[in-house]
């Protein structure tokens, strides 16, 4: 653990492609996690700069919710990677409560309706009930969850669940956030809505987000820069600045600078997916 | 790896530990305060009078381990039984619940008289006792584990056409596991008292037996040395129930 | 005068075995002899010497001479200030047209009794009449004597006032044959009234005002039987009446029976304890000979006066 | 928030509310039928099998000595009651603590928790003398036996309970920088919830052994005293009274924390 | 329920976009559903031909998966509804074990390995364990899931997870198929490739797929008719037909034909869920 806490290395070596904000919110180095004899992640290395809106995406099972979970502080990385946070170095765990978080279940307590369950990371900072309460009920049109506050989740549709974690999430106001496909569970529309209200709340609150995502037309949409990740184990492939301008248009998504954009994106994940595919076009091969 | 084999070890020291902090408590309290055997006898004095009426209280400890362990099986395979039966047949939890509630909120001591009237004062009467008492906790525990399950995973189930049958054993009953076996482990101390505190109502042999004897010889060495050798009998079962369950239980 | 505190514990549940001493209590003869008296009960898993020398009860009613005399072996700081039951008040019953007709026909037959004293008296008799107990089969007697009545136990241990009517409600009482420890020559007082030896060191006259109103008692539940079965049915009422009368009736028979009909109710009969001590030695009940004169203190019975103590 | 979806949804309570009351009534009905029909079949069985009472009275003869005497019934009833719920509510409360102390210091649960075990193999009638001995003829003495029965199972249950939580749920609200207690009272205890009401009721009922064998140590009231007096008595009657006083208790009391279960454990409510 | 049991309705009035195929495999009529004051579904309407690729999109909450419940057999509809499978009307129950569905949620059970959980339906259905385990095993790259066989549910990512519950379904053979979101959790190529994969088997084996998804390049892409749901309580407010050629190429996303029927789609499905938001925009407006 005490490699972790290495002197501060100095400017740090950056493709020519990285952001080039002075003093990154969020900086990660050489960043390991190993489960058994399974590598998740390896030799991860990012900064994320304040205010920006980084998306990740990458083929199944290559590390994304494994690395949401080290910058959640719920999950040491592995000794050697280096962690930075608000410019100091710090452990994971440190972390904890100082970004709003939200995993890719929805995770949802079946004791607690909808309100309750919306509201709980405003009880755990301390915020009386009836106060939270006031504020998650004016909250649930813009989610769509208006009357059913008192409902259970097991009374709600999956794409509700996955709404009222979205909100829980929302609450819980930190100047980093980490999405976990957020958006899985929602039809075209209500994403769409979804994905321009976040930009909305983005600009207006200049929160830093990460938002891992599996549809590249959304990772461009929303993002200032895509990090596409390598297959399992995990590190960064490609950073791509998106310089579209904002506040985006949904027409956007058919202009030509989207469309390249796309192209780039898609191959480079292509790539990586087919790994994990190897041996199963071998065998489809073979038959 | 060196965690997997540290971490027991460590476990088992402060297990020790923690024995030995009672026992030394218990002998300096005992010979400190110079309290007489008929109050609290000291632990070495309990230990010599073991040893020296071993032979005795192994073969008391053998014929009371032999009414538990039949009665725990008779107890477990109703209660399960009858858990199984609810579980296959809703509308017999009406009928079956209430019946069990009423005669298992009678402690079954109570039913002594009635069930040493009935089956005698020999082996048998304890083993039904034990066998009463075990399988209520049974009943309860497997019944709430069985439950628990999740309604929609049930649903899967049924809609791989799986009946009544099928989802009881490919789904309920390894949802069920984890809370029958803790009843199941909490069951086995059960036993061994119901057999003891029967055998101390009538009986031919066996720990109870020994100590209601014991108590009335005042020769309460004895008396402590019986209660040692059953709780390290309860212990030895409780052990092994546990240590199956760790085996069983490997995705939790 | 402040009301001094005391308890008495009787070796078994509230029953007309213990008649007198919930008539003193209701009449309020210890409150005018200065003692404010908790009586209580016994029960299967209590030992009276026990709760007596570790000062939880000051007075007791205890097993009998068997159980002062193993108290005393030992070391259990206890001492018998007047014995209830002048003779043994157990007997062994069988069926009159059952196999056993003598004692010597016990021999391969099913014997219960009690191993809490009784089994002293029938290892006594048997001895006398030169038989080997592991000649008969031997049980422990459990609480019913319906193993006795079905026929599945030959001979069975009965109290005269409690199991034997039992059995007679169950059965003709000229269908039972019994056998009686006195025609055996042996004699077990049982139901001994002790203290601990500080009490009676340091309180005499607290246990000399217990056993003067003990004994009025005693007389007034004699003299009026009913009256006593009332006031114990009423610390009990689930009691069966005429069991209870029964069971008086045969108490004060057991009370009054030998020396006591002529030194009163609770002496110590010397030469009886006396017997049952050299017995329980020879059959190594007893790992030593005892000091008789410590265990067995006539003088607190003595101090009230013989009429009072007759009924 | 008035709006009309917040109607309907008062609407909908009342209308489950009107559904439920009839609903109670019903289950009352059938309860009462239920106890009406079994006691016929008792009657019934009795007389026309013609069994000995020594092995099982009619009901209405027991019944009737219970009403001869009903003071020492409800006394001992009350005084029983009285003794299970101390035992119970002290056991209940001990139990979760230390199960919830044992999960949190693991150096303590595995000191402590193998005595815990050893404690519960000896035989209650074994030391009963000794509680006896130091508590004497009390209340408290009666209550701490029920204690002791009671605690162990919810300890073992509380623990089993609080090691089942998912992990993914206490990464979640660790990442809301919830502390050990937020993280206690608002997942780890609800998540337990329904394994600890299973040792409760296991507890209701072993509170109540643990009142009545406590009063077999030369105790002056309580359903115990009633049943070891008819025991030794040999009154089959009586010792049927005893009994069908308990299980009124204790089927009473076992159905009032079912109730607070159903109440309080909503959510796992199945099928 | 005696109302279900309607006689023969004759030949059902069909709109005109509908599928002229003469014998339904499944006939969906005046359907409703009512959980409590929710009303799921109402006077919902379908047919599904043998063999034939239909998938279903709709706002989120709108009674998707509660559809498929009362097709699964899961759930009764309201009285009054009429179900007909195979030509002979029947209750939902009856069609327990008779139409292979996966759940919006993967419901792995965590007691069994991947290889456990894929033969669930197998050995349900009484196949011995050995035999269901080759078949499984050699079923496993195709998924993705090669080397993962003896891991646990716990061991797995989200879109893992989501293919050891399809897997499990395919081994289910049966002639109706019911999937609820199956690729919801995967990256955009692996998703791909299981959209051509499960053409492909669609196509060699002939069995009828009803499909929900909330991605409509998805539905157009798989369906030989799209059905598009009201929002709650939900029907059919739209069957379009697909008559796109097929073996279909990934390129047919830019052909016009495909970009007309996204446009029509997209605008049904927009009406629809515009509806959910009503409130949210009334409250947004006012702020
Ligand atoms: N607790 C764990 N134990 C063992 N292996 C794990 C554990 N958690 C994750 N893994 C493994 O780590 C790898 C990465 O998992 P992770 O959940 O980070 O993937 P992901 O990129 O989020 O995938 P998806 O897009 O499917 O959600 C997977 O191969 C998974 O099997
Ligand atoms: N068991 C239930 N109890 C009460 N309401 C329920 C229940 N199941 C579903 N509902 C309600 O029925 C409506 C439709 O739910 P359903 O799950 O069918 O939606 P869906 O179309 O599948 O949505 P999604 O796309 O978000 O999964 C929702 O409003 C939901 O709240
Ligand atoms: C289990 C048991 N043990 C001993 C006796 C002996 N006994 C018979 S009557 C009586 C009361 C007073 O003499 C006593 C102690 C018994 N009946 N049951
Ligand atoms: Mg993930
Ligand atoms: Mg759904």
């Amino acid at each position: 653990m005490q490699a972790a806490r290495l002197p501060d290395p100095g400017p740090t070596i950056e493709a020519p492609q990285v952001h080039p904000k002075p003093e990154p919110l969020l900086e990660l180095r050489a960043i390991n996690k190993t489960f058994g004899s399974v590598a998740a992640l390896s030799g991860l290395q990012a900064n994320v700069a304040p205010g920006e809106f980084v998306t990740v995406v990458g083929p199944s099972g290559c590390g994304k919710s494994t690395l949401f979970n080290i910058v959640a502080g719920l999950e040491e990385p592995d000794a050697g990677g280096i962690l930075r946070f608000e410019g100091k170095s710090c452990h994971a765990a440190d972390l904890l409560g100082r970004v709003s978080f939200m995993p890719q279940r929805d995770l949802l307590f079946p004791w607690r309706n909808v309100v309750d369950n919306a509201i709980l990371a405003l009880e755990v900072e301390g915020m009386p009930r009836e106060q939270a309460r006031a504020k998650a009920l004016k909250m649930l049109p813009e989610f769509g969850l208006a009357g059913f506050e008192k409902q259970y989740p097991n009374q709600l549709s999956g794409g509700m669940r996955q709404r009222v974690a979205l909100m829980r999430t929302f609450l819980f106001e930190r100047d980093l956030m980490l999405l976990d496909e957020p958006f899985g569970a929602l039809d075209a529309l209500t994403r769409a809505m979804m994905q321009r209200w976040l930009l909305d709340v983005w600009q207006k609150y200049r929160r830093t987000i990460l938002f891992i995502t599996h549809d590249v037309d959304e990772a461009i949409f929303l993002g200032d820069r895509v990090l596409v990740m390598t297959a399992r184990p995990g590190s960064v492939k490609l950073e791509q600045i998106v310089d579209l301008p904002r506040p985006r248009r949904p027409e956007i998504v058919t202009s030509p600078e989207f469309v390249r954009l796309k192209r780039t994106l898609l191959d480079a994940i292509e790539e990586e997916s087919m790994k994990s595919f190897q041996s199963s076009i071998a065998q489809e091969k073979s038959q | 790896m060196s965690r997997a084999l540290a971490s027991p070890s460590l476990a088992v020291q402060r297990g020790i530990l923690g024995a030995v902090l009672l026992i030394a408590c218990w002998e300096g309290l005992a010979r400190g305060l110079h309290l007489p055997a008929y109050v609290l006898p000291a632990v070495s004095d309990i230990l010599v009078g073991l040893w020296s009426k071993r032979a005795i209280l192994i073969d008391a400890a053998g014929y009371t381990l032999l009414e538990a362990l039949v009665g725990y099986g008779l107890g477990c395979l109703i209660g399960i039984g009858l858990a199984v039966a609810i579980a296959l047949v809703p509308a017999l939890r009406s009928a079956i619940m209430p019946l069990a509630t009423a005669i298992n909120s009678v402690p079954v001591v109570g039913y002594s008289p009635l069930i040493l009237l009935w089956f005698g004062i020999g082996v048998s009467s304890k083993i039904v006792m034990v066998a009463m008492a075990v399988s209520f906790t049974i009943l309860l525990s497997m019944l709430a584990g069985l439950d628990r399950v999740d309604r929609r995973a049930v649903d899967l189930m049924k809609s791989f056409g799986a009946g009544r049958f099928g989802v009881l054993w490919r789904l309920r009953l390894p949802t069920a596991l984890p809370l029958l076996l803790a009843g199941m482990r909490v069951s086995t101390v059960r036993s061994v008292i119901v057999a003891i505190v029967t055998e101390m109502l009538g009986a031919h042999g066996g720990l109870g037996w020994v100590i209601y004897q014991a108590v009335l010889q005042i020769d309460f060495v004895q008396v402590w040395s019986a209660i040692f050798v059953a709780s390290a009998a309860s212990l030895a079962f409780f052990g092994l129930i546990g240590f199956l369950e760790r085996k069983i239980l490997f995705w939790t | 005068a402040e009301l001094q505190k005391a308890s008495l514990r009787l070796k078994w549940l509230p029953q007309a075995q213990f008649a007198g001493f919930y008539v003193a209590a209701a009449k309020g003869y210890y409150k005018a002899e200065g003692i404010d008296l908790t009586i209580n009960p016994g029960g299967p898993n209590l030992l009276t010497e026990n709760l007596v020398a570790t000062g939880a009860d000051t007075f007791g009613l205890s097993g009998g001479t068997d159980s002062v005399f193993a108290a005393r072996d030992k070391g259990l700081p206890i001492v018998c200030i007047g014995v209830s039951h002048q003779i043994t008040p157990f007997i062994f019953v069988a069926r009159k047209d059952g196999p056993v007709k003598t004692i010597q026909d016990f021999k391969g037959k099913t014997v219960t009794t009690w191993f809490t004293g009784a089994n002293h008296v029938l290892n006594g008799m048997l001895a006398k009449e030169g038989i080997k107990p592991d000649e008969l089969k031997i049980q422990p007697q459990q609480v019913s004597v319906t193993p006795f009545v079905d026929g599945s136990v030959d001979v069975i241990t009965a109290t005269y006032y409690n199991e034997f009517y039992t059995i007679q409600s169950r059965m003709p009482k000229d269908s039972l044959k019994t056998f009686v420890a006195e025609d055996y020559g042996i004699t077990f007082p049982r139901d001994t009234l002790i203290v601990a030896e500080t009490t009676a060191k340091e309180k005499p006259e607290l246990v000399k005002a217990f056993l003067r109103a003990s004994l009025k008692g005693w007389k007034d539940a004699f003299s009026d039987p009913k009256g006593a079965v009332d006031t114990v049915m009423a610390a009990a009422p689930t009691l069966d009446r005429t069991q209870q009368e029964f069971m008086l009736t045969e108490v004060k028979r057991l009370m009054t029976a030998g020396a006591a009909a002529k030194n009163g109710m609770f002496w110590i009969d010397a030469d009886a304890v006396k017997t049952a001590h050299d017995f329980f030695l020879k059959y190594g009940v007893i790992s030593k000979p005892l000091d008789l004169a410590a265990a067995y203190d006539a003088s607190f019975i003595q101090s009230v006066p013989v009429a009072d103590r007759l009924p | 928030m008035s709006g009309p979806a917040a109607t309907s949804l008062s609407e909908a309570a009342a209308a489950t509310r009107s559904i439920t009351m009839p609903d109670s009534l019903r289950k009352l009905v059938r309860l009462l039928l239920g106890l009406a029909i079994a006691a016929v079949i008792w009657e019934g069985a009795v007389m026309l099998f013609g069994i000995r009472p020594y092995y099982l009275p009619r009901l209405s003869t027991i019944l009737l000595a219970m009403a001869a005497t009903p003071r020492a019934y409800v006394d001992g009833f009350l005084r029983t009651l009285a003794e299970t719920l101390i035992g119970f509510a002290s056991g209940g409360a001990f139990g979760v603590l230390m199960g919830i102390v044992f999960f949190r210091v693991r150096a303590l649960r595995e000191m402590i928790f193998p005595i815990f075990v050893v404690s519960q193999t000896i035989p209650v009638i074994a030391f009963g003398a000794l509680v006896v001995l130091w508590f004497g003829n009390t209340l408290l003495a009666k209550a701490i036996i029920a204690f002791y029965l009671t605690f162990f199972p919810v300890t073992v249950n509380t623990l089993l309970g609080l090691e089942t939580v998912d992990p993914k749920q206490v990464a979640l609200m660790r990442s809301f920088g919830a502390s050990n207690r937020q993280l206690l009272l608002r997942l780890q205890l609800p998540t337990a919830l329904p394994q600890i009401f299973v040792a409760l009721r296991l507890a209701a009922s072993l509170s109540l052994v643990g009142a009545i064998v406590g009063e077999w140590f030369g105790d002056t009231t309580g359903l115990g005293v009633l049943l070891l007096q008819a025991m030794f008595t040999e009154n089959v009657v009586a010792i049927w009274g005893a009994l069908l006083a308990a299980a009124l208790l204790g089927t009473g009391f076992y159905a009032v924390v079912a109730a607070v279960e159903q109440r309080l454990v909503f959510w796992s409510a199945e099928q």
